[in-house]
């Protein structure tokens, strides 16, 4: 942990970056996002298991950006975000710098090009265990299926807490706010929560990092990340594409090959 | 359910399949009166919400169709539209909803003969 | 008037629950969900959680639910025919195991809804709704109802406040004139109550701010704009912290279907982005700072200057859904703090 | 508020007959938003558009449904009829419920409902439609022309005549095409190249052609008025400025024996030719297949004896980048050759041949010089076997269509083959003879009565060899299907006109679609059979189907005077049915966040950035931008972009959505 705050104060007080955002003590022994702006700030940084919460949607904030150049204290999934909000024109490069804890130390990574080949050594497709959850679920039958979603799309608020904790939905004016045609009811019935959750499961299609935040988010616990991730195996299975791997990339979804299977097409 | 009439909305573009559907008419072929068509550019322009909102408004059946890859009056409106088709239809399933209630299928211009069939899949 | 006290045993207590029941009313309590408490509809006492803090969502949804219908039309010939809700068709609720803070929070949000015109629907269901509160024997850190006037064994909003007196006994304060009629109607299910000693069963909770300090800072504190964005930048502006909060009362209105179909209201919050965006395409609280100012003005200094009521009953919910750890007792303490 | 007029039309009774129009009109009436519910026998006649137009006038519409046929029929004409009652004409709608409701459903409540489902569905739309200008596109006014037979060459010269330029791009060696391989033209055997050569030449010679022969499109986009296109001018192996045409490396080049596509197999050629005497360029091209050099790296000799040292062996595609206007196809037509016919053998019989072939024999420039001599042992023969409608008409072999032409050419076969051989005694199987052209019939009946062609009413079943005739079974049905047999030296199988080889690879280049036989789709096949629906490609000849030579020629100045009446305007008013990004006021400025994905959906390439500067200059946001130029209007990146910043005027959200919900009984409630 000394480490990142070695490196955070030596950041502050050379001025390279105007703010270091990076995970304090919240209450309850949780984490929480800090933005040190002071080098004495540095010693409130901590970096353990409870830091989870993917700090780049901070990256897209107005308040945020006006600060200046930003250091991000940067878990893989971050990194992954940094590298598709590139490859979506929202970050320029050398606009930030991210620092990859490693171990006990601190890896910076000025440039996109750094930050991909970090990426790249590890390995960021499903874990097993998310790809055996994703199997249960395609042994359920579709009526099984049908229930489990109803009981959970059920209970969702329309809250917009898992829109507001994913960093990919930076969209200032969501197709939810959009009332000339109102494409998504207001009302958190059960058809207004149903097409809320589609729209958001495709619009992150061939864009989702799998960071989990939006299921963190979720103040009644609905596993929202089981959608995410049965479309990222999907365009990974179907179209060998990955998000969060590259900042210079097309998107899966508004590319195509001449040969996507079509046997579903008569 | 020998009363049973499914609503079923036709999202088509408006060339091979429009087209087609036109040849069908001068051709007299018969379908049936639930099957009701909706213009569009192309297919390229159909977004997966308005087959949501189909749904949603009481459809009971959807067809989707258009043009044959590489028959694209835009080139490549229809692949655009296959590569949302696969991901949509994977997400209607794992969300339990039977994906048999939405057909996609290329239309050419020799006529909607086809359509029949779609919506005899229905009765 | 000094509430009755009376005695109610666990069986009793179950038995009462299904009388509800049979009398055709409904029963929402807390129950156990996954690893969250919230609020359901129950069919028995089993089903009820007595051994949480606090639940995820407040019991507001008896009185101001998620969504409801305001009414519904219908449209032939150019004639539009609307037909009101039948307030008489409305059920008799009974919320069973809430805690003495969000029973003080239907005041709060009357306060709101019948402040210059009474909201009919509101008030009929609140008229139709027993509190039957369970008083606190523990707390967390996020709980500050002392400061904002409440207490764990406050009676203040509650029909009937129960407290657990260990061995399946509660003590039965029954506190107004519903709950004497609830209690008349239960019979011989209430017990006389044997100088049960309320105060040794309630948690503590300690005093962290006066609520007219935290108003009177606010009134000085509206231009403030570093302090605010330095308290909300963690905020990523979702609508979690209103929408389980016991006396957020902003909703939405939208119309649904086509020629005949409904008026619909729903839950709204100041905490999003284009909650004041104008038509003109101006937006008076665009920065996130402003709406988290806001949050905290309507609740400590604007409705305590207008309907003279707190807008707030330091449940904690509010902090514990947060996904950002907006602590909203940390924040208050810090308005307290601040040096003009 | 909204005030939609409803015109419903009972089509004579088209409509009528099974929908209940009257009913139709009465529900639209109670739609909200409707001002004015007719029905009318004729919609599109002129009291019919007049109607239209009082009643706008009348009742100050702000939308028009037209109840009728197919938007693809008469959008136009009532959107002009709207036009010229003060009224936008885009907010006139068609609901088809003609060829989609009362053509193809039966009489009966359910049809009436279904057709008031569509008027209601319109209806909805109508009341988003908004007022739309045309665009105004520039217009490149140079026409490019693919194929230079007949068809090419006679749109070539109608365009360079009406004073534009016209670049001519010919597949073959040499322009020409089919007809330069015939020998006379019925009806008036005229011979063939006495009448084309002089076009060829005026061609060639015209200031306003270019001609590239031995070159194929390699690429085309844009769009009506601006296309670029990528012409690949294959390697002659040859610098045409330095050859003068002596023909001196044909004569030498030691490789002979090559098979000649002009001669239809039957002669043969070297590997440095020029396909015919009268080809236009005069300019030889070498073979890569075949020639020596190329296989070996030997001989060179055309380059030794080439007196002005044209020869270019190490000569490489060329790719020429030309900006044109206009487009007119004229790949032409190609005939099923002998060999797919197992009842004749498969092509296993050297004297079974096809009607190009017997062109050649009988043309002067031919592999006989035009005398009447049979492949296989070059004899003349003395009686020969016409079959008409080899191949055509004939839906077991997938080509149900008739080849129009064959009729006539075959009665020619037969006359010319009376003409050189004058004992010789031609059958003609036939099954109905169509010679509906001028002086058509009367040419047949000469070719009966004059030249005494034994014209027998009958299929031909079998043919196979028997001590060495060639027997001919057929049936012979006026004289009561009585089997015969003609023991014959020769037959000509008059086989079906099928599309060019390439002419599918040619068309999805074009965005140009074509039916299941792979010839060119016209947009309609009455009202427009020059035109495609690719705006700014139009078609003539063979390649739209099969068609004798006046008509391909008719057809080539009719795609001409197309392209002449396009390119007479200084601008092109293009349909304003395209995308646009939304802008707001500020601080949004517009919903677009700038992902710029949908620059990676657009076929066209019209999505650009824009860049969104405060009042000092400080850029604010870099939003997306619509080349109205470039949009088609596909809706592509409508579908795709997750903030609905970008829309389609036509087929907006608001209207698709209105769309949906109206059909589905959910009603529209503004009233």
């Amino acid at each position: 942990m000394n480490a990142l705050r070695e490196k955070a104060r030596e950041l502050l007080a050379a001025k390279t970056v105007q703010v270091v955002i990076g995970y304090g003590r919240g209450s309850g022994g949780s984490a929480r996002a800090v933005f040190m702006r002071a080098p004495a700030q540095a010693a409130e940084l901590i970096f353990d298991a409870t830091c989870l919460q993917n700090l780049a949607v901070y990256l897209m904030k107005p308040e945020v950006r006006k600060l200046g150049k930003a250091a991000l204290v940067a878990t893989p999934a971050a990194l992954r975000t940094i590298l598709q909000l590139a490859a979506e024109n929202q970050v320029a490069d050398n606009s930030l710098l991210a620092l990859a804890p490693v171990g006990e130390d601190i890896m910076p990574l000025a440039t996109f090009a750094a930050i991909e080949a970090h990426v790249a050594a590890a390995d960021h497709d499903l874990s097993a265990a998310e790809g055996a959850e994703l199997g249960k679920f395609a042994a359920m039958g579709l009526e099984e299926r049908r229930r489990f979603w109803e009981e959970q799309f059920s209970r969702c608020l329309k809250c917009y807490a898992c829109r507001a904790a994913c960093p990919l939905c930076y969209c200032t004016r969501c197709t939810v706010e959009c009332n000339q045609p109102q494409w998504i009811p207001v009302p958190a019935h059960d058809l207004g929560n149903l097409e809320w959750n589609v729209m958001r499961a495709m619009h992150l299609a061939g864009r989702c990092v799998n960071c989990g935040d939006c299921s963190r988010a979720c103040p009644v616990g609905i596993p929202l990340y089981l959608l995410n991730q049965k479309l990222i195996s999907d365009v990974s299975s179907v179209f060998q594409a990955r998000s969060g791997m590259a900042a210079r990339s097309d998107n899966a979804m508004s590319t195509f090959k001449p040969n996507d299977p079509e046997d579903f097409i008569r | 359910m020998p009363d049973f009439e499914p609503k079923i909305v036709a999202f088509v573009c408006n060339w091979c399949t429009y087209a087609g559907a036109d040849l069908t008419g001068t051709s007299r072929m018969k379908y049936s009166p639930q099957v009701s068509i909706i213009r569009f550019p192309c297919t390229g322009r159909i977004d997966f919400m308005l087959l949501l909102k189909a749904f949603a408004s009481g459809a009971d059946g959807i067809i989707v169709s258009g043009c044959h890859p590489n028959d694209c009056h835009y080139s490549s409106g229809n692949f655009h539209a296959r590569r949302r088709w696969i991901i949509f239809r994977g997400l209607l399933d794992f969300l339990g909803i039977d994906v048999r209630r939405v057909q996609f299928s290329w239309y050419g211009r020799w006529g909607r003969s086809r359509a029949t069939s779609a919506c005899a899949a229905w009765a | 008037m000094e509430s009755e006290k009376r005695s109610i045993e666990r069986g009793a207590l179950s038995r009462l629950v299904e009388q509800w029941l049979s009398q055709g009313k409904r029963v929402l309590a807390p129950m156990h969900s996954g690893d969250k408490v919230d609020f359901a509809w129950v069919t028995s006492l089993d089903d009820v959680s007595l051994d949480h803090v606090q639940t995820v969502q407040s019991p507001k949804t008896a009185v101001f639910p998620r969504v409801e219908e305001l009414f519904s039309f219908r449209s032939a010939d150019g004639r539009v025919e609307v037909r009101e809700r039948d307030l008489g068709a409305l059920p008799e609720i009974v919320v069973l195991g809430l805690r003495p803070c969000d029973a003080a929070a239907m005041a709060a949000l009357g306060a709101i809804f019948n402040w210059d015109a009474p909201d009919r629907l509101f008030s009929a269901r609140l008229a139709r709704t027993t509190l039957v509160t369970i008083a606190c024997s523990r707390a967390d850190e996020h709980c500050f109802c002392t400061s904002v006037g409440g207490g764990p064994g406050a009676v203040a909003g509650s029909d009937i406040l129960l407290t657990d007196m260990g061995q399946g006994a509660y003590l039965a304060e029954i506190v107004s004139a519903k709950g004497r009629e609830a209690a008349r109607a239960a019979g011989p299910l209430f017990a006389p109550a044997p100088g049960m000693d309320k105060e040794s069963r309630l948690a503590t909770v300690a005093k962290a701010f006066s609520p007219d300090a935290i108003a009177a800072a606010l009134e000085r504190m509206f231009d403030a704009g570093g302090f605010w964005e330095e308290q909300s930048r963690r905020c990523v502006g979702c609508g979690a912290c209103a929408y389980v909060c016991p006396t957020c009362a902003c909703f939405d209105i939208q119309d649904e279907g086509g020629i005949s179909g409904q008026r619909l209201r729903c839950w709204d919050s100041c905490g999003f982005g284009l909650f004041t965006l104008h038509t003109s395409g101006h937006n008076p609280r665009w920065l996130q700072s402003q709406r988290w100012r806001q949050r905290l003005m309507h609740k400590f200094a604007y409705m305590p200057e207008r309907q003279q009521a707190l807008g707030c009953v330091g449940c904690g919910r509010c902090s514990r859904a947060c996904p950002v750890d907006m602590n909203i007792l940390e924040h208050l303490r810090a308005v307290a703090e601040a040096k003009p | 508020m909204a005030r939609i007029g409803v015109f419903i039309c009972h089509c004579g009774e088209n409509i009528s007959a099974t929908v209940d129009v009257g009913k139709v009109a009465e529900a639209a009436a109670r739609i909200p938003g409707v001002a004015h519910s007719v029905d009318y026998k004729y919609m599109c006649s002129d009291p019919g558009q007049q109607m239209v137009q009082n009643a706008i006038r009348e009742k100050n519409l702000t939308g028009v449904v037209v109840a009728a046929c197919s938007p693809r029929m008469h959008e136009p004409t009532f959107r002009r009829a709207c036009a010229a009652a003060g009224l936008n004409p885009f907010l006139c709608e068609m609901a088809n419920i003609r060829e989609h409701c009362s053509w193809v459903h039966e009489k009966g409540d359910a049809t009436t409902e279904k057709a008031i489902d569509i008027v209601r569905t319109l209806v909805a739309k109508v009341k988003k439609n908004k007022a739309l200008q045309p665009i105004k596109v520039p217009v490149t006014k140079v026409a490019m022309v693919i194929g230079g037979g007949i068809a090419g060459i006679q749109a070539s010269l109608d365009i360079a005549n009406a004073g534009h330029r016209v670049i001519l791009v010919e597949r073959e060696p040499s322009i020409g095409g089919h007809m330069s391989q015939l020998s006379e033209t019925f009806p008036t055997l005229d011979c063939s190249q006495c009448i084309l050569t002089p076009r060829m030449v005026e061609v060639a010679q015209h200031a306003n052609i270019t001609l590239h022969t031995y070159s194929e499109l390699e690429s085309l986009e844009g769009f009506i008025g601006n296309f670029k296109a990528r012409i690949r001018k294959k390697a002659r192996s040859l610098d045409e400025k330095l050859c003068t045409g002596c023909g001196l490396c044909a004569q030498k080049c030691p490789t002979r024996r090559i098979a000649s596509e002009f001669d239809a197999g039957l002669g043969l050629r070297p590997a440095i030719y020029v396909p015919f005497p009268q080809a236009v360029p005069n300019k030889p091209v070498i073979d890569r297949e075949h020639c020596t050099y190329y296989l070996k790296g030997k001989c060179r000799l055309c380059e030794k004896v080439c007196p002005t040292q044209a020869i270019r062996f190490d000569q490489e595609d060329e790719i020429v980048e030309v900006d044109v206007g206009a487009v007119v196809l004229a790949t032409g037509f190609d005939i099923k050759h002998s060999d797919f016919f197992p009842e004749y053998g498969y092509g296993k019989h050297k004297d079974v041949i096809d009607g190009l072939q017997f062109e050649r024999l009988a043309s002067a420039s031919g592999p006989t010089l035009g005398e009447m001599r049979r492949p296989s042992d070059g004899k003349v023969p003395e009686t020969v076997v016409f079959v008409a409608c080899a191949g055509s008409r004939d839906p077991a072999k997938g080509i149900e269509y008739c080849s129009k032409i064959c009729c006539m050419y075959t009665a020619k076969h037969a006359m010319l083959y009376k003409h050189k051989v004058h004992h010789g005694k031609p059958y003609v199987f036939y099954m109905d003879i169509r010679a509906g052209g001028k002086m058509y019939e009367e040419f047949v009946r000469r070719a009966m009565e004059e030249d005494g062609v034994q014209y027998v009413r009958g299929r031909v079943s079998r043919i196979f060899e028997r001590n060495g005739k060639l027997v001919v079974k057929g049936a012979d049905t006026l004289l009561g299907a009585r089997p015969m047999e003609i023991e014959a030296d020769m037959v000509v199988l008059a086989t079906a006109g099928v599309a060019q080889a390439g002419a599918e690879e040619l068309a999805q280049k074009l965005h140009v679609s074509y039916d299941a036989h792979k010839f060119y789709a016209e947009a309609h096949p009455k009202l427009r059979p020059v035109e495609t629906n690719t705006a700014g490609i139009f078609l003539a000849g063979a390649c739209q189907a099969p068609k004798d030579i006046p008509e391909s020629v008719a057809q080539a100045s009719g795609a001409a005077a197309k392209v002449a009446a396009l390119f007479s305007q200084a601008e092109l008013v293009r349909e304003p049915l395209i995308a646009v990004v939304d802008r707001q006021a500020p601080p949004l400025y517009s919903s677009c966040v700038g992902c710029f994905l949908c620059q990676s959906a657009c076929p066209y390439q019209a999505i650009e950035k824009e860049e969104i500067r405060g009042r000092d200059g400080q850029l604010l946001k870099t939003v997306a931008k619509v080349n109205p130029g470039l949009c088609q209007g596909c809706g592509t990146c409508v579908a795709f972009c997750r903030t609905k910043s970008i829309d389609i005027q036509g087929f907006s959200h608001e209207q698709v959505h209105a769309e949906v919900l109206a059909l589905l009984n959910r009603g529209d409630r503004d009233a």
